[in-house]
């Protein structure tokens, strides 16, 4: 009843939790045929979708923020990223002998760059709920310290998104250095299993692809609790009129630090959940190209519906796989072509669309 | 076309003495040279030096040069000033001139370092009678690390004769450098002053080995305090250096943000296009070179107006076609923009593919300013420092002098006010974006010069730019020029001790944080516009 | 010269970390029946002084008004009794123990100073019902907010307002979609609803007809003595309207009090007819 | 309200299905799949190995494909970004159902592909120069490992020019790493004082080497002869040679010799200033044989611009292709594990007047050349080991890796064996 009480009002919630229902059991069914039956869901698109879901789980947690707070974060990615390293290390704590020079302890890179010992920040990585602790603390806790000292100091709108954008880069910098003990350019990668099942059984491949499916429903839910809440009203008052909201004695900035940092915490979450279906996690997730990409996917779905965000990203993630095997040259004029048209004519995205059809209908 | 002059030469020379085609000397050369083994061309220029054959000079020139080229089909030596096909090659020997069908039938004579050295070793001999100073310079260093005494020679006989100081005393240095290793002490006494006064590394490396060999207790103390006087010039000139780097990596960062700094910081309008109007800057660089090969020198000043237009006019098709219907949603004009420069990126790898071009360096920007050998200035840098001076302050005119910039300024501050008072926004608005982006343009022109020229060029300067004009203070392009500066400055400072990357990384940090505390900047716009 | 403050900014730690202590207003003193002191308050924005040497005084319950030609610092006065600005020099209290200048708007906002902008400022995109629900004087702590139920009381209130700002049949509606007049009306409802015990009201019936002038005038007088009111407005008549025979009325000029006394008293000020018909 | 419903349901399905449509199997040609970014930053370098692959198969086929079937190339584009390169990978393997991937630049889309095609057991032929370290049992490495290039490069220097002094500047990523680990350690067993290296990296594309020019020359100019050994990556390349030539660094004074430096790399920069200046590879477009021409030809007919240059991934990929039509044959079927069984000791021609061997440990014989960069953007070669060099996986000079072998026939079949504890570590198939 409490669920249901979220969504009452949500038609698009419905409907994307409807599809998740049926994805979530009709996937591993399909995916269980035979090959050669025409229903037949191979594998890899099963990881494949997985990805996307985890990949539209990072773009909710984008318009969590820019949706109903108008903070427009251009640096998303990385809060995933981070969320990424932290599963990337747990994974590669499991390889344990199994590395090419098989130390009990130490990854691969770590050992032909001559490291004795694992750095401190690694220890205790090789249990699950620590790693699983965390995926949520890392990605909370600097977005917390990066929100509490922005949103104080009251810098906001093109700044903020500036900062965001320069907060990612230098992380994708300090990522790449090999002294960082995170493998550097290589990222962390090669992993074997995950709670001590073969990352390359099907079985583990379609859990992987319920639990994103799960953790996306539950990701809408939570954020659809919260715009739902008087917090979520205070949001919008926030995002339309500041200095009111302010006179009327909300602590402005409190708000925006509480909801970006759990929007942090779920893009980690995303993060976990892509690493160990796409086999690697490398600096390039840092790249401000990555989370302002995230950004109009968003864009594209329709800001302020959570749900338009969804579809956004699996749109263009999708659209994005068929272009660069089909067109190569032709996917950057189309994603920018993308980028234009929706700020210009189509600023409610495609959730836009639907809306005015159920008005007239 | 030099090494054509030297081909007249060479033939004028030749004409009234004999037929090339029976010198024996040149006939050998001929053989060792066209064989494919790297010693037979040690041997040749050994043999042209022995030979003391009059032709010697013109041919380690042209070797130098790579003009000398073999026919793989008639194993014959020619001279060719360009490999491409129906180009003429001049046969060696018997000055046929050949048609050039399969430009890959004609092999390069290649040196290798050891061979260019020792020809150059042999040239410098002559240099140091050369008439200008600064070939006898070169002469005296290439000589000072020669070991043979014959070399030495040649100098003392030249420092007799030598008129201008600087090469006399550079000439002191190299003779002063074999005296430290006789015995005569008082000599040696007056070669460790000498050396002491130079910055010549190799004086520096004289005295050291000095030090370390010698028995001699009070010239060694006289050498090392010689040595330590060395190594205190040489940190203060080290710290100079720093800070002319510093200055212009600033200057590019400058010149890379000041664009944004008028779209950015007197519009509002967020552009995030605007490295690659760094980019289109320059390609037009590119362009322009392709179309007048012969004139490199000259090309790039045509550049600079070239590209201010170009990339002013693709600014004000942008302004146009997507900002104007985005003012005041900031937000959207980041993405909009963001998308166009995605679409700009690709065109260009769709047009110029996506490799990098070339684009050369005038004769007139390459080379050094030296003040003496351990502190010498890059003059590509140099320019680059004054041009991106030159660019602030034309801009500064505009903006304060000009009716446009009194516009831009009213505008900026009061866009419904300003409309009141009969300025044609809509006009002003196009014109300021047009300008901003004219000077990315020009940007480029000066970035082609020191790095690459790609797709991607413009990527690697749209967020160090943003960094700047935030940091300076939005709406202040004095803001801008301290900013910058000081960052390029931090950077260069930084460097040695924390490397290259986390130095980056750093001022990254530095501006997040410093955001915090000055949320506008160094230089603020302040009042009640801006309060709120 | 802003190289120096940068400094000092970067040397004050503790602006950094001035989220790490909340700041908890004192309780309300007004022992002495003032409610409000200004006094030497200074402010200049490049070099223009927009509030210059000013000293104000609002007694508990009184109803204020402040009239000034343009630019005289009425609304950078209340930017500064609001915290949105922070004077160069000067001191302004709330009661005898709140500093206001030791205060951000949240805090004074909560200690109980409403304000009412010059141009109409609600919450477009959420209901009418919604704004007024939000100026609930209730605890502000962000979870305490998330968990927040309405209760019956809170939302017969939120009835009783809606009645007194005439918006009943409006409840659902979005606010962007009200008339200006009605913007105006929802934002002094939010006011009511915060239940301040100094309201500042700028210009309020800008863009208003003559009855709607005429129930703002009541509706305000209403207030006053259980609240303290200031109005900033330049119709003489709608001032004249609320001043009455015996209400203080201040004449600000230049960021400093011209004159201040009854509304005869004022209109035959000599510097005061100066400053308005400039002779 | 039903019809969002239909719409987002439909969508959805579409995408599922059109993921999921398993594309027909056409029995009458053999598929390989390749591997190359076609867009991102990685496109400059991989675009041309891909259009390699494609003149390849081409050939192939004009000469009756491979056991009496037409290849047929599949091309797809991970655009550089690695996770894509492994699930492109899988698509190949799992979808195309390819009989091999010839593909990857980096180490790191290396790394990301390793995994799916031990998985799914496919072959993969990469043909870039590596930091070795690694030996799978589905990867054949036709570029050069660190002691095809680097040492051979660090002996020539020190023997021929008398180099005492060694600046050893790189990008900051493993290949890099790893060469100049093994090279300091090289260098070390070759009496080279601590004092005389000097290490230095930079981050990618870095673009202001002032200081680090003007350091080098410092350091050059301490007396002893000093040569710059760079794995300076791509993009980086310009900013820095172009410094060097401003900053008057000639190769008479401080020699430069590099490792990721070809002839498409010079293409792009003016190479004036650079006469001289070394690049160490195992295949020179320059070098004089007839297989090279006829190679350049047919690049040049296929390609339609006499003035595309060929560099050595190029040879490698030849290499490469020629090796695995050697082993489909001898094998006489597709099938990997009789590939990977046949590859093995298979011996074709490359393009420098030699031979390639497929060595046990999945690594190929090549000659080393060094050249000089000449003013035309061409090197001249000035000198090559007498003989071919085995690829070596693991490094002898490196602490983790010098006790382990790699040898892929029975009865061993282990890509990192350790002599000392005498066990297999790694990619196990037991």
């Amino acid at each position: 009843m409490m669920l249901w009480n979220l969504i009452k009002e949500d038609r698009g919630g419905q409907i994307l939790l409807l599809l998740l229902a049926i994805a979530i059991i009709a996937v591993p069914m399909l995916n269980a045929l035979p090959p050669d039956h025409a229903l037949h869901i191979p594998t890899y698109t099963v990881a494949l979708l997985g990805k996307y879901l985890t990949l539209a789980l990072l773009a909710l947690s984008v318009d969590l923020v820019w949706g109903y707070l108008g903070i427009l974060t251009l640096g998303h990615g990385a809060f995933f990223a981070l969320g990424g390293y932290v599963m990337g290390m747990y994974l590669m704590r499991q390889i344990g002998e199994r590395g090419v020079y098989g130390h009990p302890e130490l990854p691969d890179f770590m050992v032909f760059l001559n490291w004795d010992s694992l750095p401190w920040y690694w220890t205790g990585l090789d249990q699950f709920w620590f790693a699983a602790i965390l995926i949520i603390l890392v990605p909370g806790l600097l977005a917390f310290i990066f929100g509490a000292l922005a949103f104080r100091s009251r810098v906001s709108g093109v700044y903020l998104s500036i900062i965001t954008q320069a907060l990612t880069f230098a992380l994708m910098l300090a990522f790449f250095r090999n002294e960082m003990g995170f493998g550097g350019n290589n990222g962390l990668t090669d992993f074997k299993d995950i709670l001590g099942f073969s990352l390359q059984a099907r079985e583990t491949k379609v859990g992987l692809f319920v639990a994103s499916a799960v953790a996306l429903a539950l990701g809408y839910l939570i954020s659809r609790a919260v715009i739902q809440s008087r917090l979520g009203k205070v949001c919008v008052a926030v995002r339309d009129a500041e200095s009111r909201a302010r006179f009327l004695g909300y602590r402005v900035e409190n708000v925006k630090l509480w909801v970006f940092t759990l929007s942090a915490m779920i893009a980690g979450v995303a993060g976990a959940l892509y690493v160990p279906q796409v086999g690697i996690i490398n600096p390039n997730e840092f790249s401000p190209l990555n989370s302002i990409e995230i950004v109009v996917w968003v864009a594209v779905g329709g800001r302020a519906t959570l749900y338009g965000a969804v579809a956004g990203a699996l749109f263009i993630n999708y659209a994005k796989t068929w272009f660069t095997t089909e067109l190569p040259d032709v996917w950057l004029f189309a994603l920018g072509a993308i980028f234009v048209l929706v700020t210009l004519f189509l600023p409610k995205g495609i959730a836009g669309l639907f809306r005015r059809k159920e008005a007239s209908v | 076309m030099c090494a054509l002059g030297l081909l007249v030469l060479l033939l004028c020379a030749v004409q009234p003495a004999f037929a090339k085609s029976d010198d024996p000397v040149l006939l050998e050369l001929q053989t060792l040279l066209i064989s494919s083994n790297n010693q037979d061309r040690t041997k040749a220029i050994e043999l042209l030096t022995q030979s003391q054959h009059e032709l010697a000079f013109d041919i380690y020139g042209l070797l130098l040069e790579g003009k000398f080229f073999f026919n793989r089909t008639d194993n014959q030596l020619y001279l060719v000033d360009r490999a491409e096909a129906g180009q003429s090659a001049l046969h060696f020997l018997d000055e046929r001139d050949v048609v050039i069908e399969r430009p890959r039938d004609f092999r390069r004579v290649a040196l290798n370092n050891a061979q260019r050295t020792q020809i150059r070793r042999v040239m410098a001999q002559t240099g140091l009678t050369a008439d200008s100073s600064k070939t006898r310079i070169k002469a005296v260093r290439q000589m000072m690390g020669d070991p043979d005494p014959e070399a030495l020679s040649l100098i003392r006989a030249a420092y007799t004769s030598e008129t201008n100081d600087k090469v006399r005393d550079l000439m002191a240095v190299a003779i002063a450098i074999d005296t430290l290793t006789q015995t005569d002490e008082a000599a040696q006494r007056d070669a460790i002053d000498t050396l002491a006064a130079s910055l010549e590394p190799r004086a520096r490396n004289a005295l050291n080995q000095f030090v370390s060999q010698t028995e001699n207790a009070s010239l060694k103390e006289l050498a090392e305090k010689g040595l330590i006087g060395i190594e205190q010039k040489i940190k203060f000139y080290k710290g100079l250096e720093t800070v002319y780097f510093g200055l212009s990596l600033g200057s590019v960062l400058v010149l890379a943000a000041i664009g944004l700094a008028i779209t950015f910081g007197v519009m509002g309008v967020i552009n995030m296009a605007h490295g690659e109007l760094i980019m289109i800057g320059a390609y037009t660089t590119f362009v322009i070179q392709q179309l007048m090969p012969n004139h490199i020198g000259l090309s790039v000043l045509v550049a600079i107006p070239a590209a201010f237009v170009v990339s002013g006019l693709v600014g004000i098709a942008i302004e146009r076609g997507v900002i104007r219907f985005l003012y005041g949603r900031p937000l959207e004009t980041l993405l909009a923009t963001f998308g166009i420069s995605l679409v700009l990126q690709q065109a260009v790898r769709t047009i110029f593919s996506p490799l990098n071009k070339t684009v050369e360096t005038p004769s007139w920007m390459s080379g050094m300013l030296e003040f003496n050998p351990v502190f010498a200035i890059t003059l590509n840098r140099l320019y680059i420092i004054i041009f991106c001076l030159l660019v602030f302050f034309a801009l500064l005119m505009i903006l304060k002098r000009t009716a446009l910039g009194l516009q831009v300024r009213a505008v900026s501050q009061n866009r419904a006010m300003a409309r009141a008072m009969g300025v044609r926004s809509e006009r002003v608005d196009m014109m300021t974006f047009g300008l901003g982006s004219g000077v990315a343009g020009i940007a480029g022109v000066a970035l082609s010069q020191i790095t690459n020229v790609g797709p991607n060029l413009g990527q690697a300067y749209i967020i160090d730019s943003f960094m700047v004009v935030v940091f300076g203070g939005v709406g202040n392009i004095w803001g801008t020029l301290v900013a910058g500066m000081t960052l390029g400055v931090a950077n260069k400072i930084m460097e040695p001790w924390a490397g290259a990357v986390l130095a980056k990384i750093l001022v990254l940090v530095f501006i997040i944080l410093f955001i915090q505390k000055k949320p506008r900047g160094l230089f603020p716009q302040r009042g009640r516009a801006a309060e709120g | 010269m802003s190289q120096a403050r940068l400094l000092d900014e970067i040397k004050d730690k503790n602006r950094v970390f001035s989220f790490m202590h909340t700041q908890q207003a004192p309780t309300l003193n007004v022992s002495k029946n003032v409610l409000l002191y200004l006094e030497g308050l200074s402010v200049s924005f490049d070099g223009f002084k927009a509030i210059n040497n000013l000293n104000l005084y609002i007694n508990d319950g009184e109803l204020r008004c402040i009239i000034g030609p343009n630019g005289a610092g009425k609304t950078t006065m209340m930017d500064i009794i609001t915290g949105k600005t922070k004077p160069d020099t000067g001191s302004a209290w709330f009661g005898q123990t709140i500093n206001l200048l030791e205060m951000d708007e949240p805090a004074i906002a909560q200690a109980g100073i409403g304000r009412k902008f010059q141009k109409p400022t609600v919450f477009e995109f959420l209901s009418v019902r919604d704004n007024l629900l939000l100026s609930m004087p209730e605890e502000r702590k962000v979870f305490s907010i998330l968990t927040a139920r309405l209760t019956g009381e809170q939302s017969d209130r939120i009835d009783e307002v809606l009645e007194i700002i005439g918006l009943k049949e409006q409840t659902l509606l979005q606010a962007g979609s009200l008339s200006h007049g009605q913007k105006q009306w929802l934002e002094i409802g939010m006011l009511l609803m915060q239940r301040p015990r100094l309201l500042l009201v700028d210009e309020p019936v800008a863009g208003m007809t003559h009855q709607e002038m005429d129930r703002t005038a009541e509706l305000l007088i209403s207030l006053s003595g259980k609240h303290s009111v200031v109005v900033v407005e330049h119709d003489m008549d709608f001032v004249r309207h609320l001043a009455g025979k015996d209400r203080t009325v201040t004449v600000l000029h230049q960021g400093s009090v011209l004159a201040e006394g009854s509304m005869d008293q004022v209109q035959n000020n000599r510097k005061v007819i100066e400053v308005y018909l400039g002779e | 309200m039903k019809q969002m419903n239909k719409k987002l349901a439909t969508a959805t399905c579409a995408l599922a299905l059109s993921i999921a449509a398993i594309t027909a199997q056409a029995s009458d040609t053999i598929k390989v799949g390749v591997l190359h970014s076609l867009s991102g930053t990685m496109a400059i370098s991989e675009t041309t190995l891909k259009d390699t692959m494609l003149m390849l198969i081409e050939e192939q086929n004009k000469q009756g494909g491979v056991l009496g079937k037409q290849l047929e190339a599949v091309v797809v584009d991970p655009a550089s970004d690695w996770p894509l390169f492994a699930e492109r990978a899988r698509e190949l393997l799992e979808r195309d159902k390819v009989a091999a991937i010839f593909g990857a630049w980096t180490s790191v889309s290396r790394k990301s592909v390793l995994p799916v095609v031990e998985e799914l057991n496919g072959l993969l032929f990469y043909p870039v120069q590596y930091e070795g370290e690694e030996s799978s049992k589905n990867v054949f490495y036709t570029g050069a490992a660190p002691n095809q290039q680097a040492i051979p490069a660090v002996d020539y220097l020190m023997n021929e020019l008398g180099i005492e002094r060694w600046v050893l500047a790189g990008t900051d990523y493993v290949y890099p790493r790893t060469t100049n680990r093994i090279l300091e350690a090289y260098l070390k067993s070759k009496g080279v004082a601590e004092a005389d290296i000097m290490i230095n990296y930079t981050p990618f594309g870095h673009s202001d080497w002032q200081t680090i020019v003007s350091d080098i020359r410092r350091f050059g100019g301490e007396g002893k002869k000093t040569a710059v050994v760079s794995t300076i990556n791509g993009d980086a390349n310009v900013p820095f040679y172009r410094e060097l030539g401003a900053q008057g660094v000639s190769a008479e004074d401080i020699p430069v010799i590099a490792f990721s430096v070809g002839e498409e790399e010079l293409s792009g920069i003016d190479t004036a200033p650079l006469v001289g200046h070394l690049a160490a590879w195992n295949y020179f477009m320059s070098i004089d044989t007839e297989a090279n021409d006829e190679f350049i030809d047919t690049w040049h007919a296929f390609t339609g611009d006499t003035n595309r240059v060929t560099n050595d991934p190029m040879e490698a990929h030849y290499i490469g292709f020629n090796m695995w039509v050697e082993a489909v044959n001898k094998a006489g079927t597709t099938d990997p594990s009789a590939v990977q069984e046949a590859i093995i000791g298979v011996t074709v021609p490359n393009l420098t007047g030699g031979y390639a061997a497929m060595m046990p440990n999945h690594h190929i014989t090549k000659p080393v050349f060094i050249g000089e960069i000449q003013s035309d953007g061409q090197f001249e070669v000035v000198w090559q080991t007498p003989s071919t060099v085995v690829g070596d996986a693991w490094s002898d000079f490196l602490e983790g890796s010098k006790d382990i072998i790699s040898d892929w026939r029975k009865p061993l079949s282990c890509g990192n064996y350790n002599v000392v504890t005498k066990t297999c570590s790694g990619q196990n198939f037991e």
